[in-house]
């Protein structure tokens, strides 16, 4: 049940360092992401989860004084090359933040956002958009009746969907999230949850979390981080289990620190 | 999550049911070998049990994997720990029907092999009115884990000491009709072998409907009329 | 025992804090009230529209009102649009360690500080004598003292200048009020920077530049040092005609009728007047500018 | 913003051209739905990089003008203080154009006292005396001396009485504003029902608002008047009449500045108070003042700072005699005061006109250290205590 | 195992009702908790659950337009009471914020607010006090070195130790905590649930917690608000094994709204 | 809260360690009883399994408890589901042991209660040698539990063979001993009950040492062979 190196990789990420200024944050990293997965990260505060995230969608180049090597494929392409666009690698690569954060915008114009900034301006096909990935985000039918309304006068789960389905609407292949579900209520946890399992069914995702019962309950791989290392990384059936490192067994059993 | 839990939940009780009927037909088939003399029927009790063995290892796995992913708490942990001990006992009664297809292909190997005449008709007798009983039990006692249903797991609860007191006169019979020398020894081992096994099964069927009584309404009984 | 003394302990702080509030909304009321009262009798449709006549001890104050308006017209198209996109810059473009974002800051904070004076000084030392001359020579061999001399531009420019800061400062303060997230939730989506910067920045940080810009063009309204010796004029009974016009303003009219006129004990109706008129104009313009934040206010805590 | 969409339809034909890696196609089948024309999976072609003329022109025409500001800003440097500079490299400069200006326009001295006008007016007459065979200098000596009789016969260029007036007045302004501004904010901070708020608020808007102008003007034709009935002193105008109307014009900014740093105290700060059976005055003096000390400390500097600059209200309000005294009853004569009244008359390049910049100079560099201390309290303490870094 | 209204009741709750403005927020609490017992408030968000707890220390005093009535006794003492001076109240009722929220002063300080403020100036008495609070906290001996030091340069989880010291130096009965773990990571969190646990040796404590798990392992008692409402209130153990209520079992199993 | 569950985690184990001490000494006296005659012992035998049967249901709940309120995981889990299993083992080596007592009662009672002769004592003999075997694989299957020593509990499965193989050589002799009417009915069939028990309790105590494997391991053993 271990990531295998074959074509079933959408991401591969081989010995992976980053450093911000002199500080190394993630060291030696290498990893196998399958598609049409659900990987989690999960490790104690600062061990570099979510700078790993952002890694994979080169969000980081926007902070000063990061420095990257080593090499991440995702199909194949290296995402690192000098010849890649990052304007387009983004498009591919949907992120979800811990805090939603919807435009200050209707609804509509929120999912609009990205087709839009693609140079999609016929209305009836950004209505044909915005619905489907409505749907999809799973939040159609509770605000199809309020599309003008401000994003910002939805509860918080509605506006982590909406935050979803902005992400859809550019049509990636791979999801990001960092904490998506750390700022709700169970409800609307359970909800985010829900949504995540039914997504895997068509994207790669890949899904930081301080809640370890999170990463039990919608993950397919679970990967340990430890002061920028990654420690294990396997099935989370046998990470919850029977995992190998007596350090990864002491973090997700409490034992830790 | 929830939702895909409860499908997952479902899957558990799923497998269970397949488990209660792959034990059920081991039973039939087994007292069917016995009373039948369908020797047939006995070999296959003998290969199914393999199946039955494997199908817990896998209930058994998943449960594992529920509560570790899953973190179940209140009528879901309930269900869930009924289920594991439902597929224990189910295994269980598996092994007592692997016996009872045992001693029916003994008796049908032995040589004086007779329990056509007196008190040995009267035991088989005895033993068919107990399998009756103890199928009915099984059977209502599945039926109320599929239907969750506690008050039928009551009813199988009363049937517990007619099979108790229909196993200790069988086996007083039989050891009677040893002394008479009317049976031969094998055969009243075996007798007494299936009326025991027999009794077993009912005790784990009684087992299972506390399970049930357990998660349905939080109560347990087990134990408790002891 | 020692509950009591606290009791009064806490009266006495509680009492003296208060006083010292409402000592400011009194002396506001003072204030205010002593200009209405003085001013309001020789406020009429006359005064507003005609020229003061016989040595400013009589007639109105109109050169003196266009000449504000027009200066702080002059100033808010030299001023607002440079400043809006410094803090653009500020904000957006340059990275935390770059050399010129913190030589900009550096010399923006410094300046938000300068006397208005100072700026005066500056526009003197350099519209007047260095531009202006600059461009006499130019122009007429110098000969012909025409730009370098006090004039509407260079007090206005000079105006500009002053309020720059205030409408980088706060035009940058209403830009980071954009949170993080909402740009990284652009950048995520694949939109480049500028895309971000008109998308998702500037809309939502609008009020704020308004704000800005307001608050800019009611401190520089007010404010008359700086135009005491780069373009304001005594006594001009018409409207500039020009750029290179000395011109009439409505605050240095206000100083000069105070200390200079003729007669003060007569012109004292017209000087409470003026000053009402001055008062009555910044005082939209604040209000204007405390009404759009307030509502960009209202938008953040929802 | 104006993504060329046949650039992307390019992208797209030439990745259909191009034979993808079979992991690829397996991908994009699943994705239908929202798709928007992009094209899906990562190949070398998709994700090449471009060039984009709306980004560069932007990023570039952004520079520039942020470079245009910062040339603006540093010139104002630049010229003050190159303006003040010949003073000392001018030792023997003789003084050619000297003292026509007409006594008509010297407004600055026109509305003493009394007593005053008639005694600035000898001066007048000796220094014109003086004049005649002499020539003004402005030595170091010079500068450092009690005396500031720029149009004299023989002028004296003592910035003393000028600096020793800006610190009276701006003390006492400071005196007066800091305890009612500081406990107005700590009332509105902390006690204030919220009617209370409603009134003070704007109050303290619509003080901000005045024109410096405007109390200046009040200061002159009702303040001055007021106070010497009141207390009968001699000047009708002096450092006291300025400092008062001053801390008019300073009270706001110290209130709100520290009004800003007492409510930028967390809530939950107070509320810990409270919980622990703090009464609420307690709380107020125990925990939300003292976190917010250095932006209170901030909110009087920077007040200082305005005050010591202000023009306005000090040229109108404070009777503008140079003197050098210590009584705060007398009339007194600031910094900025003499450049406002005074430059507009002097001639381009002289000696008077290159100390009044070096009087512009000293106050740039005194605001300037006042600002940065200030900036130094609210950044770097009251930041750090808030947010714990 | 429920709770009995013997003396055995260390706050006797009748028919509290709470209205912010014409908002009621709480609806006919009746409630008895025991002493040096941990009792568990959960329930979703916006139920009301800190609005009920900050009603046992009168907190809610301090906003504009809260409407309470009903009883709330405190050793047979009635805390909503003219006599009852609300200071002297918050003396004997410590509490705990979501948000660690130290003074800005030295850590010393900071324990030694609560005891100053009650007139307590003698050096000794203070550096006797500030030790044993911050040893019963369980933060003595990671700070004991740096008592001079600014309490906001402590860990997020430090510092919520300290504020638990802080609470305990006016020597309370009561503790109440409003989701005191929430912002912390989970090593930082389990820290502060084993001293939780220790401290209802001495305390009764009142906590309320998003996190079921949380309310699980640390409570003796475990109350299900909804809706401004007291839906169910037993022992930790029945409500998580076998709740009586559907709405408690459809909560804590998940399958809410 | 770490260290409560320690404490708790502990605090099961002492009570699994409890509940297999009980169940050793019923085993002892159980042998007793029928070895050296002594009625009393196999009364104590009887009476007993009430304790252990209410100590089986207060450890099940306490698991129930610390899984709905723990939510154990990994390592933890795995010692409580295995805890789980060896309780539930324990209660049945306690009824086999209850089986056992009953048997030596009723050899006791038994008028024709010979078992000294000839092949009966070679029965006997034989069921000493199982119970020998047996109480050994008992106090190591629980020894390994205690020390959590998947060693120890390897050389447990080791001896299920043995146990097997002399069970079946007892109960070939029964027979035959009853054939050749050298045994009384009754006897015959209480030392092929005996027999059978043993051989159950030898089962059961491997399932045990599977369970060890188990929890220390995370390996799944159990029908593995099979
Ligand atoms: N912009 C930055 N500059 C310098 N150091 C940083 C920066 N961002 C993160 N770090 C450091 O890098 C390390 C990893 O940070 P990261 O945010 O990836 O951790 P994390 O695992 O996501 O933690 P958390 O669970 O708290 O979000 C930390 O030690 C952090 O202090
Ligand atoms: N100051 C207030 N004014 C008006 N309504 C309020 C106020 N505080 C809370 N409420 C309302 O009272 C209800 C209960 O709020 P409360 O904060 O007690 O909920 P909670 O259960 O603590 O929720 P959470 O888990 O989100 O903290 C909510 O509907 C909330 O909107
Ligand atoms: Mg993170
Ligand atoms: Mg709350
Ligand atoms: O110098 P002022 O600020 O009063 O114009």
């Amino acid at each position: 049940m271990t990531t295998t190196k074959t074509e079933n990789t959408k991401i591969a990420i081989r010995d992976l360092n980053l450093h911000y200024g002199s500080k190394q944050a993630l060291s030696n990293i290498s990893m196998d992401i399958a598609p049409k997965n659900v990987t989690a990260l999960i490790g104690p505060s600062g061990c570099g989860k979510s700078t790993f995230l952002r890694t994979l969608n080169r969000m980081n180049e926007l902070i000063d004084n990061v420095r990257i090597d080593g090499s991440v494929r995702i199909d194949n392409v290296e995402i690192y090359d000098k010849q890649v666009d990052v304007v387009e690698l983004r498009k591919r690569i949907g992120m979800i933040f811990q805090k939603s954060n919807p435009f200050p915008k209707s609804i509509f114009d929120n999912v609009a956002y990205g087709p839009r900034i693609n140079g999609i301006h016929d209305r009836k096909r950004l209505e044909e958009i915005v619905e489907t990935t409505l749907k999809r985000a799973a939040i159609w039918d509770e605000v199809k009746n309020d599309l003008g309304k401000s994003a910002l006068a939805l509860s918080g789960g509605q506006q982590q969907r909406l935050c979803i389905a902005r992400a859809l609407a550019v049509d990636p292949e791979i999801l990001l999230m960092d904490e998506p579900a750390s700022a709700l209520d169970p409800i609307a946890t359970a909800k985010i949850e829900e949504l995540i399992y039914e997504l895997k069914q068509s994207y790669t995702i890949v899904i930081v979390t301080h809640n370890m019962q999170q990463a039990a309950r919608v993950s397919d791989f679970t990967a340990f981080f430890y002061m920028g290392e990654l420690i294990e990384m396997d099935s989370t059936k046998t990470m919850f289990t029977a995992p190998t490192k007596k350090q990864t067994e002491d973090y997700i059993t409490g034992r830790f620190g | 999550m929830e939702r895909q839990f409860q499908l997952e939940l479902e899957s558990l009780k799923t497998s269970l049911i397949k488990m209660g009927s792959l034990v059920e037909d081991s039973f039939r088939l087994a007292v069917a070998a016995f009373l039948e003399h369908d020797r047939r029927a006995g070999l296959e009790v003998i290969i199914s049990d393999e199946r039955i063995d494997s199908l817990e290892l896998e209930i058994d796995n998943a449960i594992i994997d529920l509560l570790a992913l899953r973190q179940p708490v209140a009528k879901d942990l309930r269900f869930i720990i009924g289920s594991q001990k439902l597929n224990n006992d189910l295994e269980r009664i598996g092994d007592h029907c692997v016996n009872l297809a045992q001693s029916a292909l003994t008796l049908l190997d032995s040589p004086g092999n007779s329990t056509t005449g007196g008190l040995a008709a009267t035991a088989v007798e005895d033993i068919r009115r107990m399998a009756e009983i103890v199928e009915r039990m099984l059977r209502d006692a599945l039926d109320s884990f599929i239907r969750l249903d506690p008050e039928l797991a009551e009813e199988v609860l009363e049937n517990e000491q007619p099979v108790d007191d229909l196993n200790r006169k069988t086996v007083k019979l039989v050891v009677e009709s040893l002394k008479a020398e009317e049976l031969g020894v094998e055969t009243g081992m075996e007798l007494a072998r299936l009326s025991r096994n027999l009794e077993r099964i009912a005790d784990l069927s009684t087992n299972i409907a506390e399970e049930v009584v357990f998660l349905t309404q939080a109560r347990v009984i087990k134990h408790q009329g002891v | 025992m020692k509950r009591l003394r606290r009791k009064v302990l806490g009266s006495a702080v509680v009492g003296l804090s208060g006083a010292a509030a409402f000592s400011i909304v009194a002396v506001v009321i003072v204030v205010m009230a002593t200009i209405v009262v003085g001013g309001k009798d020789t406020i009429s449709w006359e005064f507003l529209s005609t020229p003061p006549r016989e040595g400013m001890t009589a007639g109105g104050i109109l050169p003196a009102i266009v000449g504000m308006a027009l200066r702080v017209l002059i100033m808010s198209i030299a001023g607002v649009p440079v400043g809006v996109i410094t803090a653009v810059y500020l904000s957006e473009y340059a990275g935390a360690q770059s050399r010129l974002a913190r030589a900009i800051r550096f010399a923006v904070n410094t300046l938000a500080g300068v006397p208005a004076i100072v700026f005066g000084l500056f526009g003197l030392g350099f519209f007047v004598q260095f531009v202006g001359s600059g461009m006499d020579t130019l122009l007429s061999d110098g000969t012909d003292l025409h730009w370098a001399q006090p004039n509407l531009l260079w007090a206005s420019l000079t105006m500009a200048l002053l309020t720059l800061p205030v409408v980088i400062v706060s035009v940058e303060e209403a830009i980071k009020t954009v949170p993080q997230d909402l740009r990284a939730a652009s950048l995520a989506l694949g939109a480049t920077k500028w895309q971000t910067i008109w998308h998702v920045v500037l809309p939502n940080s609008l009020t704020g530049i308004l704000t800005g810009g307001i608050l800019a063009v009611s401190r520089g309204a007010g404010e008359v040092a700086p135009i005491l010796f780069t373009g304001a004029a005594y006594f001009l009974p018409r409207l500039p005609g020009s750029l290179s016009d000395q011109f009439m303003e409505l605050g240095y009219h206000v100083y000069i009728m105070a200390t200079q006129s003729t007669n003060v004990d007569a012109t004292i109706g017209i000087q409470y007047a003026t000053t009402l008129v001055l008062l009555t104009i910044t005082f939209m313009l604040n209000f204007s500018a405390i009404f759009l934040r307030s509502r960009v206010r209202s938008r953040q805590m929802r | 913003m104006n993504q060329t969409p046949p650039v992307s339809m390019n992208f797209m034909r030439e990745d259909r051209k191009d034979p993808a890696p079979p992991s690829l196609t397996g991908n994009t089948g699943g994705m239908s739905g929202a798709g928007n024309g992009n094209v899906t999976g990562f190949t070398t072609q998709g994700l090449r990089r471009r060039f984009r003329w709306d980004e560069f022109l932007a990023e570039k025409l952004i520079t520039v003008v942020a470079f245009i500001s910062l040339a603006a800003i540093v010139m104002i440097f630049v010229f003050v203080f190159r303006e003040a500079l010949p003073i000392f490299f001018q030792p023997e400069k003789e003084e050619t154009a000297v003292v026509e200006s007409a006594e008509e326009e010297t407004y600055g001295e026109e509305y003493l006292g009394e007593a005053h006008r008639a005694r600035s007016e000898e001066d007048r007459e000796a220094s014109r005396a003086e004049t005649a065979g002499s020539e003004g200098r402005a030595t170091l000596s010079n500068l450092a001396g009690t005396r500031w009789q720029p149009v004299s016969a023989v002028p004296q260029y003592g910035i003393l009485p000028l600096v020793v007036g800006s610190l009276k007045v701006t003390l006492l302004s400071i005196l007066i504003a800091s305890p009612v501004a500081i406990l107005a904010a700590l009332f509105t901070a902390s006690f204030a029902p919220r009617w209370a708020k409603e009134v003070l608020k704007p109050a303290i808007e619509i003080l901000a608002g005045f024109p410096s102008v405007v109390i200046g003007f009040f200061a002159l034709v009702v303040l001055a008047s007021l106070l010497q009935n009141l207390f009968g002193y001699e000047y009708r105008l002096n450092a006291f009449v300025g400092g008062l109307a001053m801390a008019l014009a300073v009270i706001p900014i110290i209130y709100t500045v520290a009004e800003d740093a007492l409510t930028a105290v967390p809530r939950y700060m107070s509320e810990a108070s409270l919980a622990l059976g703090a009464s609420k005055w307690q709380t107020a003096l125990f925990v939300t003042l003292p976190a917010a000390t250095p932006g209170v400390f901030a909110a009087v500097l920077l007040g200082f700072g305005r005050a010591f600059g202000e023009t306005m209200i000090v040229l109108m309000a404070t009777g503008n005699a140079a003197m050098l005294s210590l009584n705060f009853l007398e009339p007194v004569r600031t910094m900025s005061a003499t450049i406002g009244a005074e430059m507009a008359e002097v001639v381009f390049g002289d000696t008077h006109y290159t100390v009044l910049f070096l009087l512009g100079a000293i106050l740039f560099l005194f605001t300037f250290l006042l600002n940065a201390a200030a900036e130094v309290f609210i950044r770097q303490r009251l930041l750090k205590r808030f947010r714990g870094l």
